[in-house]
């Protein structure tokens, strides 16, 4: 039993490390990288690998059944809405820009 | 009918997974609240005249929403060194992605898995073609594309 | 392990409000904010975590919710210019997005 | 933004579990943080997100405005009979103890869920209507002037 907490907390401590981790350099690429369509890459690190990971992160170390299911919550709202709001603010952005030609591949 | 005691399940699960206070009346006012939410989303679906069918297949999509975690870990790992060494040498491009997605539920898993891959974005589905943005283009990008296409045509439920 | 990540959102919640500063274009702004709300709503869980106060979480959930509609009724409003009456509008416009 | 398909499905995926949520702040208000303003607030912001990518003729259809005038009008309405209610039976005004006299606390416990219905009710209905009478306003410009 002991064991198994353990290996609990070693794994939270790597999911909330590596979460940080992506956050901070996810906000380093926004700061970093010229020009909008290459931002908009870097924002998804945010909202993709740091967002999931330290929700993971908090999931282990929750202790209770309803919060556990309430970070779970939040994780599935962020992991469906984070991209749809990337997604208008791309295609809101297209106008400024030139569509390629269509050459479906 | 069979939508209504779906929908009527998940929403009083969701509900009484968040309460976890189980008095009766607590309770009774779930059951409430679920049906006027279900009240107001048949009202929803009956006045703006499109109805968005999840005919999805659920153990394959719990397989790929699995696939789909380690495909986001592989392209965060890119975009890091991307971040790591600057933007002066990379190659954006945008492009056309054929999709075969015969449902519109398909194709937003479609579009919001590229965009949840950190290095390409869907920037606007097209009729049957999504237009990607990438961050640094590789041929073995469309590989990958296709890849994901293909499990996503077979999560759907086939007519 | 949750002061160090409540450390590094704050930095990165720096580091986006001087993007958020230094922006060149609208969308520019929108992007950061919506990265932003992104970090406040991690932010506010791993607080209530940090302080044994996990009913945070109702507010977390809701402020993601803020952020998405804000998002969407934001850049509605670049698009059209009004957040109404987009019906006609965009049967005028047809061909775009 | 009709012919956005993402935003289309995704909101229709998510707006039952927003109305949702909204009533289960509503209904925990002495559990939980939040009460009747924040459930109004987030019942509010359903519609509003279904309005701005459905348009404001289906929104209005799903909650005709003189539902949502009745609605400012009603949840006052709950919260003052409560109060006059226990000042009929000589207690203070909005005294919850009156509800239920042989029992105070259970009487409170009631109290404070009418009332915060009443203030739920009465902000939902607020903020809707301000939204479609700021989204009724017709646009002085046209897509392709800016």
């Amino acid at each position: 039993m002991e064991i198994f907490e353990i290996l609990l907390n070693v794994l939270s401590w790597i999911f909330v490390l590596v979460g940080s981790f992506l956050m901070v350099l996810g906000a380093i690429g926004i700061l970093r990288f010229h020009g909008f369509w290459a931002r908009l890459h870097a924002a998804s690190v945010i909202e993709s690998g740091g967002m999931i990971f330290l929700l993971a992160g908090m999931c282990l170390q929750a202790g209770d059944f309803l919060i556990f299911f309430k970070l779970a919550f939040i994780g599935l709202f962020l992991f469906i809405t984070g991209p749809t709001s990337t997604h208008a603010l791309a295609s809101a952005a297209l106008l400024d820009r030139s569509k390629p030609k269509k050459e479906s591949n | 009918m069979k939508n209504v005691i779906l929908s009527f399940t998940i929403l009083l699960g969701t509900w009484l997974l968040l309460s976890g206070v189980y008095k009766t009346l607590i309770i009774a006012f779930g059951l409430f609240s679920v049906i006027l939410t279900i009240f107001f989303v048949r009202r929803m679906d009956k006045f703006d005249r499109y109805q968005v069918k999840f005919d999805i297949r659920f153990f394959k999509f719990i397989g790929y929403f699995i696939w789909l975690l380690g495909e986001i870990a592989k392209s965060n790992i890119q975009v890091i060194k991307t971040i790591l060494q600057g933007d002066k040498n990379i190659n954006q491009k945008m492009f056309y992605k054929k999709t075969t997605q015969a449902s519109d539920i398909g194709k937003v898993i479609f579009a919001n898995s590229i965009t949840l891959t950190p290095g390409t974005i869907s920037v606007s589905i097209e009729g049957g073609d999504i237009l990607v943005h990438s961050l640094n283009f590789k041929e073995t990008d469309l590989d990958g594309l296709s890849e994901m296409d293909k499990r996503i045509t077979n999560i759907e439920v086939s007519k | 392990m949750f002061l160090v990540a409540t450390i590094a959102l704050l930095i990165s919640i720096i580091f986006i409000l001087l993007r958020l500063y230094f922006s060149e274009t609208l969308f520019d702004r929108v992007l950061a904010v919506n990265a932003f709300g992104t970090i406040a709503v991690v932010l506010i869980g791993v607080v209530g975590f940090l302080s044994n106060r996990p009913d945070f979480l109702d507010i977390a959930l809701l402020y993601a919710l803020i952020n998405f509609l804000g998002t969407i009724a934001i850049l509605k409003y670049f698009r059209y210019r009004s957040i109404g009456d987009i019906n006609d509008i965009s049967q005028n416009s047809s061909g775009e997005n | 933004m009709n012919q956005h398909l993402v935003l289309r499905v995704v909101t229709k995926l998510m707006v039952g579990f927003i109305i949702l949520f909204a009533l289960y702040v509503q209904f925990h208000g002495d559990y939980s943080p939040g009460g009747g303003f924040q459930a109004g607030v987030i019942f509010a912001a359903a519609f509003i997100l279904y309005g701005l990518v459905f348009g404001l003729e289906s929104v209005q259809a799903v909650l005709p405005p003189w539902v949502t005038h009745k609605m400012m009008a009603l949840g006052v309405l709950i919260y003052t009979l409560v109060g006059i209610y226990s000042f009929f039976l000589g207690f203070n005004f909005l005294d919850y103890g009156a509800l239920t006299p042989s029992h105070p606390e259970h009487g409170q416990h009631y109290g404070i869920l009418l009332v915060e219905l009443g203030v739920g009710i009465t902000v939902a209905g607020v903020v809707i209507s301000i939204y479609y009478a700021f989204v009724s306003r017709s646009s002085t410009s046209k897509d392709e002037e800016w």
